[in-house]
């Protein structure tokens, strides 16, 4: 097969998988999971050639793996949708096609596949475990998932998602998968439907990413109205490139490509969690533990900046959006690790860490560091789905000690009710070591090293307070990181549950060292050429590979020993002084960094509640409420379908989406819901005369259009 | 000799002859002479259709073991004409409370939607009828008449048994015209045509011989369609005393009852059309069109034999055995059926005529195979099922 | 020769009569009578347009085919709808189904 | 001179034939009605009620599927015509189309709505 | 005026007449069989404009399946269709004046339009508009997409019509 063809075909398998199991095959979960991991097999087996068969090709990036059809046709042309593979879409599709097999076959394990039904388990709610007798006395094992077939339909829809977003050539395709993804993590987020912080949840990820997508939504309706194409390599093309730099957009001195960049940075900001759109990602933790967590962790939000990245060469045309996405990474390092030291529960320290590094990326893209983004990009998703991974394999190994002593007021996912789980689960721990010491960046061995370095080093060389932001940020994350594998695995066991802990089966310990497999070793492939003794005895493949995309080539930096030296003060210093606060702390009371503020996450929440909630809900109380409702009134009560319509659109628009959203998270569907209580008076509910009005509206826009617009 | 060949062209131009004597423009003689035409055609098939009610009389006594009419005429050739008369004189009641306009309306369509069929037939090589490059879903459109005027007569005659019989008769005939599209776009690939005129002709190799399963799933769908034993829930007298044409009398229940023999005589002719090559036998319809609309009417009359005989053998089925054998066996096997067909004619494009033949020939053969073999192993699991849970109940 | 104007006023005034009565007929089956001549009305333009452009350019008559497979999901969720709501409510009449209000 | 001339003409005369045996029927028989002749025949009872008896959902439903059917078939008349010149690949855009269909149907049926009761 | 034009007035005028008694008739059956007149004539106009397979198609799809439709959806909902209350709404007079706005407003398009006065041009020897059509419907530089959508549309609209019409115990 040709490799166009090949690549057409990647995202297919799980697609097919979701259909097959949503329409067939629901009721048989071992069927279920062998047809969805044998879709995601098949889909890594295509990433795997494509990546074969992109690294024989000469000059790959000039001459990347394209292909497109004709798709709609608009007036005498048409819009074509196809497939891209360059240095930038192999090495993704090379991490997203392991890591997402490595979900398929983790949540096997995870979901209990091979243990009895539960006692009184019930559709959307986790198991509870079941009771079975053996040689005469009862006791309690885990149960499978209730909703096993669902899951793995859903994940397959994410991974067709995923592959359909890394290797479309063009924007709409591109959001069209971003669009499935979102979906996605709605319905794994809220799977577990029958708890309402699940739900909750999942309603506040799916507002807070469509705020940012909307934005995104406007950026791509911009860019194609400007250029008249959506295709990245139409795009990129050095004279569409130059005239967006050159005619200006008219908002706040952005050029047209500074503002298309920046509309699509605010997709991106949603959808990675960054700051301020940053507050659905740790809720997101209620989903399925390690396997949603993973998805929002490693995959999905990997696609944010990814997208940044795809975009570089837009986003670099303007220096004012560059300051923004630098502006706004570095902070968002720095703000997340500070929130990460005070968690205990051990998802959301990983969550917060999430997003900690997400913003590293996105700094590195700021300055410029675009190599050294995507290297972190990749680093980041095999260490971070290995720590996830393996806190959910120690979530596990937990509730199987609370379904030991039955005491189910015992969180397993606290970190101060663990301990000691080194011995316990001794694959668990050495492969949460080395992610840990991937995250924090230990020095040499570990990929985090390297990439955290490249990004340090071009921070260094660019833009002094973003390196200096970045530093402490990466001092802290070794800290918390340290924090959090002293907690669970060593000293003694806290509570009775930890000290019942068992290793997790080999379907979730085998992804689990595969992972660290790849945490390690993918490291090795992008140390700096002039490094000192290392530098030059691997090649730099990284550098030349992935620096190809770019039609300018980016030049390899000078080294510095500055930011070389920071690198190894502040993670070996961060995870030494980690291990030794930690050493002798046995509860959360004694823990000396359980700040308020940092433990209830700068009130983030909060603020959004007190300074922008209540004011809103008073002013559609007073004022929408009282205009509305008071002055219009009966009579001509059907004729303001459209009005109401008119307002809240107005509302939504000038008021709720720039105001509200944009600060408030999940503010916007309070008031939403609340003006709609007041103003639904105007509503008579009568399709024929919403019918009327429209059709008058239709009547009268169509004349003014055609005598004085057209005319 | 050109009579004999293409006796219809000879006519017109003779018409053509005169009425151009008489000073008519050529375009309303054209249109004149088409009429006249097609006015003896229809005549025609209407002598037809009296002497079809004969013949329909006289099989199924033999079926009976009796003797049928015998007293009128030789053989009691004359009295079908008899009924005529008996028909015309007879008085004609409008039930209370019918809808007058429609009431009337159903069976002068009943009739029509029958007669219109012909429009398309192709009776000879130089008579090809109106040749619709779009033949086949024209026989489909004229069914959809037939079915309103049967809801038309069941509606308008305001008796309950009417509607009831009328709906059922309509559930049915919607049903099954569902594989007989489906089996009709099988002579449409084969052919790369729709029209009937080019389907004949493409039979060098009777479609019979290239698809036995789809002729085999047309006739029983057109049973159904015709609304005839084993498929006529629709008029079970034992049930609904006679359907929806209950109130009917006189001259307008005649105009359903001759409907629906010509219809089923017509079926009998499509089925010869679609799968045993029309009015072709060996060449022989080359030499009069005489002979070629002599063969037609043979084979014909061989399928409305083959109608009858399952008429007057099979019991009536009951309706949602109907309607469950035709959704849930029929139409997924005629779908299969063109799913393979397409599929092993794309495969044999190139192969030589016997591969060809051969192929297609087998792969029909395996489909209604698999098919019944499937349908039966669900029945015994089914029956299975059914008999084990009596088997409980007698138990407690 | 019929001029292609004919057949976009007849048209026209199918479409109106269709709009009429989606618009002022009291029962759900009827509203969905006169959306159908409304999208009848539709496809005698689309035909009519293939038949007066480029006739060997079929999309007119692509277009209508599609037309169909419209209205035939249209007509069977719709009535469908009706269907149900009448099981529910007990009316098919369009004001007295106005749950939608305050 | 369009075909559908003579279309046209066969259905002005499939409308002649039986409107003329009629009305020679009409001419030809007596009329004298009572109103008990005029009664809906209900094997001999006294007809109760008027004949909008309630229906089954079943009915639609079953008119449901075929209109669904139906389309598809026409759609597939097209295909069926140009099959021979296209090849394999509308073959299989052939049959992915009667798949997703078939599809439908399977629904319909796993769920019970093919049956009649 | 030639023979054509009078055709075609005379199918015209019956198909809106047809179309009139749809939306003014009082019965719904009766509405549902003129509905199958107006249907039938514009079988009838695209026959005349030629186009052979639109023309048989309207009578298969909307005579032989969605009017039955409609008469069998009449009949389940039969309560309202012996409502013997008016038919339209109270609204109806200002439903009428949008019509013939809205009838107003696509005349003067038309009327203002320049390409209204075209003829229809000759058929070329040899045109087939039903291979024409299976080669649209399946080529992938023409409308493969749309073909395979409507299957998709198709089996949404059976199933969820399906879902909602079911009577679920």
């Amino acid at each position: 097969m040709s490799t166009e063809t090949i690549i057409w075909l990647i995202p297919l398998p799980p697609a097919l998988a979701f259909f097959l199991i949503v329409l067939f095959t629901n009721r048989n979960k071992a069927l279920s999971h062998t047809i969805a991991i044998g879709a995601a097999l098949l889909s890594w087996l295509g990433s795997m050639i494509v990546f074969a068969r992109a690294l024989g090709v000469e000059h790959f990036g000039e001459h990347p793996f394209e292909s497109s059809i004709n798709w709609l046709p608009l007036a005498g042309s048409w819009f074509k949708i196809g497939v891209l593979v360059d240095p930038l879409t192999a090495l993704t599709l090379f991490f997203v096609a392991w890591t997402v097999l490595m979900i398929f076959i983790y949540s096997v394990g995870y979901h209990n596949f091979g243990q009895p039904e539960g006692d009184h388990d019930q559709k959307g709610l986790p198991p509870h475990g079941a009771t079975v007798e053996e040689h005469g006395n009862k006791h309690v094992v885990p149960s499978v998932e209730p909703m096993y077939s669902r899951f793995f339909a859903f994940i397959g829809l994410f991974a067709f998602g995923m592959f359909t977003l890394v290797v479309s050539d063009n924007l709409l395709t591109l959001f069209i998968g971003w669009e499935i993804m979102g979906l996605c993590s709605y319905l794994l987020i809220g799977f577990w439907h029958g708890k309402k912080s699940a739900r909750d949840a999942a309603v506040k990820a799916f507002l807070t990413t469509r705020v940012g997508d909307v934005f995104m939504l406007l950026g791509i309706a911009y860019l194609y109205s400007v250029t008249g194409t959506l295709s990245f390599r139409e795009i990129f093309t050095e004279t569409t490139l130059h005239a967006l730099q050159l005619i200006p957009s008219g908002v706040l001195g952005f050029s047209t490509a500074g503002l298309i960049g920046l509309l699509l940075f605010i997709g991106t900001v949603g959808k990675s969690a960054q700051f301020p759109l940053h507050v659905w990602l740790p809720d997101a933790m209620e989903g399925p533990t390690p396997v949603s967590a993973m998805i929002h962790a490693a995959t999905m939000v990997s696609a944010g900046v990814y997208t940044v990245i795809r975009m570089f060469p837009l986003l670099s045309l303007d220096a004012q959006t560059m300051s923004v996405v630098a502006f706004i990474g570095a902070f968002t390092a720095l703000f997340a690790a500070t929130i990460a030291l005070a968690q205990n529960d051990i998802k959301r320290v990983l969550a917060y860490s999430t997003i900690s590094q997400l913003g590293f990326m996105i700094a590195a893209l700021g300055i410029g560091a675009y190599i050294a983004a995507i290297f972190h990009l990749i680093t980041h998703a095999f260490f971070k789905a290995l720590l996830f991974l393996g806190s959910g394999s120690v979530i596990h190994g937990m509730e199987h000690g609370v379904l030991h002593t039955g005491n189910h007021k015992v969180d397993p996912q606290d970190m101060f009710n663990m301990g000691g789980l080194k011995s316990k689960m001794p694959i668990t721990f050495w492969t949460f070591l080395i992610g840990g010491f991937a995250l924090s960046g230990f020095p040499i061995v570990t990929a985090g090293f390297w990439s955290k370095d490249e990004i340090l080093a071009d921070a260094f060389a660019h833009n002094l307070p973003v390196f200096i932001t970045l530093a402490i940020a990466a001092f802290l994350t070794a800290f918390y990181t340290m924090r959090q594998i002293t907690l669970t695995f060593l000293g003694e066991p806290r509570t009775e549950e930890a000290s019942h802990a068992h290793e997790t089966p080999w379907t979730m310990t085998f992804p689990l060292l595969v992972l660290s497999v790849l945490a390690i070793g993918y490291g090795w492939l992008g140390i700096p050429e002039d490094f000192p003794i290392l530098g030059g005895l691997l090649p730099n493949w990284l550098h030349e590979f992935a620096g190809a995309t770019l039609a300018h080539h980016p030049e390899a930096g000078e080294f510095h020993p500055v930011p070389l030296l920071t690198s190894f003060i502040v993670a070996l210093g961060g995870l030494a002084l980690g291990y030794l606060m930690y050493r002798n702390v046995n509860s959360s009371a004694e823990d000396k960094l359980q700040f308020g503020f940092l433990k209830n996450k700068y009130y983030v929440d909060e603020i959004y509640e007190a300074v922008f909630i209540k004011p809103v809900t008073w002013f559609a109380d007073k004022a929408v409420y009282q205009i509305m409702d008071k002055g219009f009134i009966d009579g001509i009560l059907h004729l303001f379908g459209p009005g109401t319509q008119g307002i809240g659109d107005a509302i939504r628009n000038y008021f709720d989406l720039p105001f509200i959203n944009r600060f408030l998270g999940d503010g916007s569907a309070n008031v939403t819901y609340f003006s709609g209580e007041k103003l639904r008076v105007i509503q008579t509910g009568r399709i024929q005369q919403y019918l009327m009005l429209a059709l008058i509206l239709f009547i009268a826009i169509g004349a003014v259009l055609y005598f004085f617009v057209f005319a | 000799m050109d009579f004999l060949k293409d006796p219809l062209k000879v006519a017109a131009d003779w018409l053509l002859g005169i009425f151009a004597g008489w000073g008519m423009p050529e375009l309303w003689a054209n249109v004149l002479i088409g009429f006249l035409g097609i006015f003896i055609l229809v005549a025609l098939l209407m002598v037809l259709d009296i002497f079809l009610v004969w013949i329909e009389r006289k099989v199924v006594s033999r079926f009976q073991s009796r003797i049928g009419p015998n007293r009128v005429g030789p053989f009691g050739l004359i009295q079908p004409f008899a009924d005529i008369i008996k028909l015309l004189i007879k008085e004609d009641t409008t039930p209370e409370g019918a809808d007058r306009v429609l009431y009337n309306l159903a069976p002068i369509l009943s009739m029509m939607s029958v007669l219109i069929l012909w429009a398309v037939v192709p009776l000879a090589p130089s008579i090809l009828g109106v040749d619709l490059n779009i033949g086949v879903l024209y026989i489909i459109a004229a069914g959809a008449i037939g079915t309103l005027s049967i809801i038309m007569a069941g509606w308008s005659s305001n008796n309950k048994y009417s509607l009831i019989g009328a709906f059922r008769e309509a559930a049915v005939m919607l049903s099954f015209e569902i594989p007989m599209l489906t089996v009709m776009l099988i002579p449409t690939i084969f052919t790369g045509s729709m029209g009937i005129g080019a389907i004949t002709q493409a039979q060098d190799t009777w479609f019979v011989f290239l698809a036995p399963l789809a002729a085999v799933i047309f006739l029983i769908a057109a049973i159904a369609e015709l609304g005839r034993s084993p498929f006529d829930m629709g008029e079970a007298e034992s049930e609904l005393i006679s359907g929806y044409n209950i109130e009917y009398s006189g001259m307008k229940f005649g105009m359903f009852y001759a409907g629906e023999l010509l219809h089923a005589f017509t079926f009998g002719g499509f089925w010869a059309i679609l799968f045993f090559g029309g009015y072709r036998f060996f060449g022989l319809e080359q030499v009069s069109a005489f002979l070629a609309i002599a063969i037609l009417f043979f084979k014909a009359f061989i399928g409305y034999w083959i109608i009858m005989w399952i008429k007057y053998t099979l019991l009536r089925i009951r309706i949602d055995h109907m309607l469950a054998f035709n959704w849930k066996f029929l139409t997924p096997v005629a779908f299969v059926l063109l799913m393979a067909t397409a599929f092993m004619n794309a495969l044999l494009a190139d192969a030589s005529n016997w591969l060809y033949i051969g192929g297609m020939f087998l792969s029909n053969v395996l489909v209604a195979w698999i098919s019944l073999e499937v349908a039966r192993s669900a029945s015994r699991r089914e029956r299975e099922r059914v008999e084990g849970g009596k088997a409980v109940e007698a138990h407690q | 020769m019929v001029p292609l104007s004919w057949y976009l006023i007849f048209s026209a005034i199918l479409f109106s009569i269709g709009l009429f009565g989606v618009l002022s007929r009291r029962n759900l089956v009827a509203i969905l009578l006169g959306i159908e001549l409304m999208l009848n009305s539709v496809n005698v333009n689309l035909a009519a347009f293939w038949r007066y452009g480029t006739v060997t350019n079929i999309t007119g008559q692509v277009f209508a085919i599609i037309v169909f497979a419209v209205a035939a999901a249209e007509v069977s969720v719709g009535l469908a709808l009706v269907i149900s709501v009448y099981r529910k409510r007990n009316t098919v009449i369009a004001d007295e189904i106005d749950m939608l209000k305050f | 001179m369009s075909s559908w001339v003579y279309v046209g003409l066969f259905l002005l005369v499939g409308l002649i034939i039986p409107v003329g045996a009629i009305v020679a029927a009409w001419a030809l028989s007596p009329k004298k009605p009572n109103p008990i002749k005029q009664t809906t025949y209900e094997c001999g009872i006294e007809t109760v009620g008027d004949s909008w008896v309630q229906f089954k959902a079943q009915y639609y439903i079953f008119a449901l599927v075929f209109l669904i059917f139906d389309v598809e078939t026409v759609f597939l008349f097209p295909w069926a015509v140009k099959l021979n010149s296209l090849g394999m690949f509308a073959v299989i855009e052939g049959i992915i189309f009667i798949l997703i269909l078939v599809v439908g149907l399977a629904y319909t049926w796993r769920k019970g709505m093919l049956e009649w009761v | 005026m030639t023979i054509d034009q009078i055709i075609f007035l005379v199918v015209a005028v019956a198909t809106l007449i047809a179309a009139f008694r749809v939306v003014t008739t009082g019965n719904l059956i009766h509405a549902a069989f003129w509905l199958i007149a107006a249907l039938f004539g514009v079988a009838a106009i695209f026959a005349i404009l030629h186009a052979s397979f639109l023309a048989v198609v309207q009578v298969v799809v909307y005579i032989g399946a969605i009017s039955i439709l409609f008469i069998f959806a009449v009949m389940l909902t039969r309560k309202d269709m012996r409502d013997q209350g008016p038919q339209l709404n109270r609204n109806w007079g200002f439903g009428a004046f949008l019509a013939a706005l809205a009838l107003v407003g696509l005349v003067f398009l038309v009327h203002g339009w320049s390409g209204v006065t075209k003829t229809a041009p000759a058929f070329p020897s040899e045109f087939d508009a039903v291979s024409a059509l299976g080669n649209a419907l399946v080529s992938p530089d023409a409308y493969v997409l749309p073909f395979e959508v409507a299957s998709v549309l198709l089996v949404a609209a059976l199933v969820g019509a399906v879902y909602v019409a079911y009577n679920r115990k």
